[in-house]
């Protein structure tokens, strides 16, 4: 439902007024004025929830739960960066067999939201389809192996904490319950039964035809000394950032642009990039042997600039997460104790987790109750938006010579590569709403 | 067969034997702080040396690594489960095309049942009453008979007993008398054994048993007696039907009603509790469409009601239906109490309220009126 | 109960909609035929039985059967559609399949009343199952007495069986009268309430067996005032009404204290349910 | 018969609802077969006859927590046939209805640098208290058996009948053992709506309702019951203070234990419990 563009005097609008098949709500506004881009708004009407303010005075137990509820499609990610902040704050030192139990549980999530994105929001652009329904007809194969795969993610945060949206098993220290064996052993069965599935659904997208563009921006991610990074690691950039995740303040910064209804975020005063393609990018020698052997197999050289693509970023990670589940599920041996007992103090803790879309940061202030003084939340989202509108900018100079229809495509589909979540980033930021 | 000894040693032999005989073996597993029926691979998993302590309202599971298997009390979960489905497909229609009726009726795979109590036996036959055609009920439920006629019970008598239980004012317990295949007292390091039917002589003789003593038997009566006189709670039964209906306005209603959660808890761990709704699951492609039941309670705002307003909106209302009919009208229309005695209603109550305690509030003071 | 296909009792039997009557707004006439001959020649109920009728995807609910004994092959249903499954019963057409379990319960004491007058109280849709008393009767006049039926409705559309009332009231020895508790233009019954019917009737009408469908007060305001007016309680029947998920006395939906509604009634004589009627919450 | 035209709108919310038709997997695909998902801009770029098209069925997600929301679902109101609200959002205002009880200034001038822009309405608060809504799904996100149901009514041209019992029943069902008789933790599950399949108890864990009151539920029992389970009294107004703080029954509980009006003694009483 593009509207119509104005169009006097060498001034030029291109508005997408609802953006489709991302999730939440925005749009996209551009002016051309002589060639040249003169506003560039990507607008976010999501009304803002206040999250940040209503989770003071609750205790630091109910915090996954009200986190999960900032997000409908990472849930998990909101979860753990929170649960890691808080097990910081407590001082709190998570054994092994629960780290395990942490990084299985994110995988379920990658593995949903990656074969979601995949195949519900993006593909329909590359094969030029409005949707996943109508994209079925032609493609009946692919998007119902899609949606298996989507299925078996959602299994997984199943056995872990009952539903795929807001979850409940998470608790700061690990989680409520450990799956039960036969559960872990049903869910391994299935995973390396659909494992065939997921290689031939990335070179199904390897093969996908995407545009050939490049974006000068850096990468940047969690990164681990010995694993492909979920819920633990350094934050670095492929320019030399290295840092621990209490640093985030120092390095990056939030600031307020005037054409802008959304907070920015700046890593040294320029735009950067957070996501499936970036954490790829600074994690290559990260990758289970087998996931490596099918990234090798596909038509892309890595590291990858281009953002378009991230959707075979995500088939890579859809892969080695469940490459990892079955790793982690063959290994798994109920824990006596799915959780650290947690004594709480006062403290401050910051954490940081790769949410399928990229970096997610949490940072909590508590008291001697373990109660929530004051909560900090940077999405990926918000983290992108400065670089989304950069990247938009670069597009609508590339694509001069596009009809409004077709520039509008690709900038929708431009935008739709940072699978941003717009229902995460506007409940923190210090963005201005406007009347829709 | 005469009764004889199974060495604790040796319980083993006996879950093996039963899943060599086809049988699948469920048996009581701690599990979340509790004990509860699941199926076990061996007897490692039985919760030996675990002792629970109930109160109203309270259950906990503690561990002193003592040897005895069967030395904590029931958990919420009776033989009910075994027999009568908490959730099952009943039938389906198929309407794709030509509308077509098919039944799905469970599998008839046998299942063994260790650790029954006498109570859960009691439950049992209290409702055969129900779902079985006879002086009682006009029609047979072919999904609790299938199931009743697969299960193969290795019945416990209690050795100790929990403070809310009172099978024996109930005449339900502690000693199992009937309805079972094996039964087992757990003595100092052996059990002794006796079978209760043909399937449990048979399969009896294939275990590495000993002959018992004098004094195993007297150790067993006695173990059971004391059981049986440790017990503090009791209902009198004696008219209670008339004393129930003619107090439908009593102030303990109330009284009861303030500290009722309606959460029907009481109803869902009750052995006797029948009461089941039906629920219509259609298929996304329109093709079919499941007809399934559920275990349902009259603590439910639905339950009775027709045409439009509920029929019991009141807490109190509920309550007083529940307790009216398992006390009291139950004698009426099966000759036995809704009651068997098992005390888990008090227990697994969150609020702990304890019908026993109610009913004899309601006989201390009869004839007040709210 | 005799015609179930097999031994179970929860399995519908398929029975084809012949004909959709629409009685009143929102109360149809829904006749069945079972599809199965064998079924069909097996089927025999007695008047004031009810069946378990189901509608595919939607639900199973209670109904009674309205019409006459006599004719097994066509089993009438007189529907309100109140509710979930009720609505999307009315709406059935003549061909679709449905689902019927029965006939459950107990029916009208009609041996009782041989030889004897017999007076139907009915209001609201409560005329479905005492309908088969009239019909029964009629067809077999010179067994019974005088009939009077005293119907009640809560305003005139909602009165029902409009063709069937006139053959009632041209049948001999048979009479029939209305109250609406709402007046409306062209009214011709009585303004009131159905048991200020009892005025209005020659005084021999009372002196047989009373039957009675319809809301639980209205059934126990005629009974009470019947007990007042000197008939003995051995003489007046209920036809009870609670939800029903079985109709087998195994979901427990229909206990009335010492009763299931479903097997012991729902046709009771008034003094087994008289105790617990004025109890709200039974 | 024509296809039903569906609509899916979001409003204030995290989106979980919509995604539970997204992860309906294959049945979305046959659902599709079955009605015409005509406007569902997470899901589809064709977006029918826009938001305020004349639509058979309109599932809104959601809260109302702007003034531009208000004119929103009035307008879409007037546009559909059935309004069906789903979620802990559209059908009590959600988690972001605890802001309801704050002062809205100060929630705007401690995060917004520029707080006169931003346009939010003092209340985050359910479709119901705008328009009529023909029927509603509770749940934090809805389960997706009962939105098939909801669903599946709808197509049968029937009204949904959506239990009111407590989870309590399920969680029997399941075989869970119950965590407040044997764990002492403060589960709500006695006084919530059944919907979610007893979740928490399966994991192990207390309920915090995220389906909202139970039409059976006895909320002066539970509170008097935590309090015998050691909670402190802020303790007690947070449980009910949560997903559903904002439905009635919670929200005027909540105020008469603040208040002090409610009845203290602790449950089970002392007259109940036998010393072991
Ligand atoms: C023995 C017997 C014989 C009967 N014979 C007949 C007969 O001949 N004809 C006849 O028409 N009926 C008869 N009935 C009544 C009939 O069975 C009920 O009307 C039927 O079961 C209603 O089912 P339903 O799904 O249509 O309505 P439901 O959806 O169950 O609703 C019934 C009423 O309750 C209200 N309601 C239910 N649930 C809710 C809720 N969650 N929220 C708000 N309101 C609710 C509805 O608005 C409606 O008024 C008989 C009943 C019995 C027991
Ligand atoms: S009423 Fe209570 S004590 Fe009696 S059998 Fe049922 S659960 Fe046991
Ligand atoms: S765990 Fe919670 S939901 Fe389950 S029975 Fe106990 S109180 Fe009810
Ligand atoms: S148990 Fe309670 S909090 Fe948990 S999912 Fe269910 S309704 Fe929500």
């Amino acid at each position: 439902m593009n509207d119509v563009s104005g169009q006097a005097q060498g001034v030029r609008r291109v508005d997408i007024p609802i953006l489709t098949r991302v999730e939440g709500e925005g749009a996209l506004f551009v002016r051309l004025e002589n060639g040249q881009v003169t506003d560039l708004r990507l607008k976010i009407f999501e009304p803002p929830r206040f999250f940040e303010h209503f989770l003071r005075s609750r205790t630091w137990r109910e915090v996954p739960d009200i986190v999960a509820r900032i997000c409908g499609i990472c849930p998990v990610a909101y979860q753990m960066s929170a649960s890691n902040a808080i097990e910081m704050a407590f001082g709190v030192d998570v054994p092994q067999p629960i780290r395990d139990l942490k990084r299985l549980y994110y995988c379920g999530e990658w593995i949903e939201s990656h074969a979601l994105h995949i195949h519900l929001l993006a593909a329909p652009d590359f094969l030029g389809f409005p949707d996943a329904i109508q994209m079925a007809k032609d493609y009946p194969h692919e998007v119902r192996r899609g949606m298996h795969l989507q299925g078996l993610g959602n299994a997984i945060l199943k056995i872990m904490g009952g539903r795929p949206v807001n979850p409940v098993g998470a608790v700061p220290g690990g989680f409520y319950r450990a799956p039960a064996r036969g559960e872990a052993r049903d869910m391994l069965h299935k995973l390396k039964e659909a494992l065939p599935h997921a290689e031939a659904m990335v070179r199904w997208v390897g093969n996908l035809k995407v545009p050939e563009v490049t974006r000068d921006v850096p990468s940047v991610s969690l990164r681990a000394d010995d694993e492909y990074p979920m819920n633990y690691g350094r934050i670095v950039s492929d320019r030399g950032l290295n840092i621990d995740v209490s640093e985030f303040p120092q390095h990056f910064q939030e600031f307020q642009q005037p054409h802008s209804t959304a907070l920015h975020a700046h890593l040294h005063g320029a735009p950067y990039w957070v996501g499936p393609a970036p954490r790829l990018n600074n994690n290559l020698d990260r990758l289970p042997p087998s996931t490596a052997k099918l990234l090798g197999e596909t038509p892309v050289a890595w590291p990858s600039n281009n953002p378009y693509h991230s959707a075979l970023a995500r088939a890579i990670e859809l892969h080695l997460a469940m490459v990892e589940a079955i790793r982690l599920l063959e290994a798994y041996d109920k824990p006596p104790k799915p959780h650290v007992d947690v004594v709480p103090h006062a403290g401050v803790g910051a954490g940081c987790t790769e949410a399928p879309r990229g970096i997610l940061w949490h940072r909590y202030e508590l008291d001697e109750q373990g109660r929530v003084t004051h909560a900090t939340i940077i999405p990926p989202t918000s983290q992108n938006q400065a670089q989304m509108e950069a990247d938009m900018r670069t597009s609508v100079m590339e694509s001069l010579h596009m009809s409004d229809e077709g520039l509008r495509l690709r900038l929708e589909s431009g935008i739709r590569n940072y699978d941003p979540c717009i229902s995460c980033s506007t409940h923190f930021l210090k963005l201005t709403v406007e009347g829709r | 067969m005469e009764p004889a000894l199974l060495p604790r040693a040796k319980f083993d032999a006996l879950v093996q034997t039963l899943a060599q005989a086809g049988y699948r073996v469920f048996a009581p597993v701690p599990r979340a702080g509790a004990v509860v029926f699941d199926e076990i691979g061996s007897a490692d998993e039985l919760p030996r040396g675990y002792k629970s302590e109930q109160v109203p309202g309270r259950y906990r599971l503690s561990h002193d690594g003592g040897e005895r298997m069967f030395d904590f009390v029931h958990g919420h979960e009776s033989l009910k489960r075994f027999t009568f489905a908490a959730e099952e497909r009943l039938w389906s229609v198929s309407h794709d095309g030509q509308v077509a009726f098919h039944a799905h009726l469970p599998d008839d795979r046998p299942t063994a049942v260790i650790g029954a109590r006498a109570c859960d036996i009691a439950g049992m036959r209290v409702q055969d009453r129900t779902f079985i055609a006879g002086r009682h009920a006009s029609f047979s439920d072919p999904y609790f008979e299938q199931r009743r006629r697969s299960i193969f019970i290795v019945a416990v008598n209690c050795s100790v007993c929990a403070s809310t239980c009172f099978c024996a004012s109930q005449g339900a317990g502690p000693r199992v008398t009937e309805a079972f295949d094996i039964a087992l007292t757990e003595l100092h390091d052996a059990f002794l054994l006796e079978a209760g039917s043909e399937a449990g002589e048979a399969l009896a003789a294939q275990l590495p048993l000993a002959p018992a003593g004098e004094e195993h038997h007297r150790q067993a009566a006695q173990q059971i007696a004391q059981v049986a006189q440790s017990q503090t709670r009791r209902i009198d039964n004696d008219g209670i039907y008339e004393l129930l209906f003619d107090n439908l306005d009593h102030p303990r209603w109330d009284d009861v009603a303030a500290r009722c959660l309606s959460c029907a808890n009481c109803v869902m761990v009750c052995p006797t509790c029948f009461c089941h709704r039906e629920n219509e699951v259609a298929d996304m492609d329109g093709t079919s469409s499941a007809h399934v039941r559920q275990w349902d309670a009259c603590f439910t705002m639905e339950h009775g009601s027709t045409h439009g307003a509920r029929l019991r909106p009141q807490v109190k209302q509920r309550y007083r239906q529940w307790l009216t009919h398992k006390l009291g009208s139950w004698w009426k229309q099966f000759d036995v109490s809704g009651c068997v005695g098992c005390g888990r209603c008090i227990t697994w109550c969150p609020t702990g309220i304890d019908l026993t305690e109610e009913a004899a509030a309601i006989r201390a003071e009869p004839g007040l009126k709210a | 109960m005799s015609a179930l296909p097999n031994t179970n009792p929860y399995l519908p039997m398929a029975a084809e909609v012949m004909d959709n009557i629409e009685e009143a707004p929102g109360i149809n006439t829904l006749r069945l035929r079972l599809t199965d001959p064998a079924q069909r020649a097996a089927y025999v109920f007695v008047p004031g039985q009810f069946n378990m009728l189901y509608l595919a995807r939607v639900g199973e609910v209670p109904i009674s059967i309205s019409s006459d004994p006599g004719d097994s092959e066509f089993i009438d249903h007189t529907i309100r559609a109140v509710g979930r499954v009720t609505e999307g019963m009315v709406r059935v057409k003549p061909g679709d399949v449905m689902g019927l379990r029965g006939p459950f319960g107990t029916g009208w004491p009609m041996a009782q009343a041989k030889g004897r007058n017999i007076l139907v109280i009915t209001g609201g849709i409560g005329c479905a199952p005492t309908a088969s008393v009239v019909q029964y009767a009629h067809a077999r006049r010179g067994q019974y007495g005088k009939i009077s039926v005293c119907h009640g409705v809560r305003k005139p559309d909602d009165l029902i069986y409009g063709e069937r009332f006139e053959n009632w009231c041209k049948a001999p020895d048979t009479v029939c009268m209305f109250a609406s508790q709402e007046a409306a233009p062209g009214w011709t019954g009585r303004t009131g309430l159905v048991t200020q019917l009892l005025d209005d009737l020659p005084p021999e009408a009372i002196e047989g067996m009373t039957m009675m469908c319809g809301p639980e007060p209205m059934m126990r305001a005629v009974a009470e005032e019947l007990l007042r007016r000197g008939r003995p309680i051995e003489d007046i029947y209920v036809s009870m009404e609670r939800s029903m998920q079985c109709g087998l006395g195994h979901c427990g939906h229909c206990q009335y204290g010492p009763d299931f509604i479903c097997k012991d009634g729902p046709v009771f004589p008034y003094q087994r349910v008289r105790r617990l009627m004025p109890v709200k919450g039974f | 018969m024509a296809m039903a035209r569906i609509a899916v709108h979001k409003f204030s919310s995290c989106d979980g609802c919509q995604l539970q038709f997204l992860t309906l997997e294959d049945e979305l695909l046959q659902l599709a077969d079955r009605l015409e998902i005509a406007y569902f801009i997470e899901a589809t770029s064709e977006t029918g006859d826009g938001p305020y098209g004349k639509y058979d069925v309109s599932f809104v997600e959601g809260s109302v927590s702007t003034p531009d929301e208000v004119e929103r679902i009035r307008k879409i109101r007037e546009n559909s046939t059935l309004v069906v609200a789903i979620g802990a959002c559209g059908t009590a205002g959600g988690i972001q209805a605890l802001r309801n009880w704050g002062d809205l200034d100060s929630y705007k001038t401690s995060f917004y640098t520029m707080p006169e822009h931003i346009d939010a309405l003092p209340t985050s608060t359910p479709f119901s208290e705008h328009i009529h809504v023909d029927a509603e799904l509770a749940g934090c996100p809805p389960d997706q058996g009962q939105l098939k149901y909801v669903i599946n009514s709808l197509l049968a041209g029937v009204q949904p009948r959506i239990p009111s019992e407590s989870v309590c029943l399920k969680c029997k069902r399941d075989g869970n053992v119950c965590v407040l008789v044997a764990q002492e933790k403060p589960c709500m599950g006695p006084i919530t709506r059944t919907g979610c399949g007893a979740l928490c108890p399966h994991q192990e864990r207390d309920c915090y309702s995220c389906f909202g009151p139970a039409e059976t539920a006895n909320i002066e029992a539970m509170g008097r019951r935590f309090i015998g389970a050691g909670l402190p009294r802020d303790g007690l107004v947070h449980r009910l203070r949560f997903i559903y703080s904002w439905s009635p029954p919670f929200k005027a509980a909540s105020e008469r234990w603040l208040a002090g009006q409610a009845d203290y003694a602790p449950l089970p009483t002392s007259r109940t419990v036998t010393p072991p």
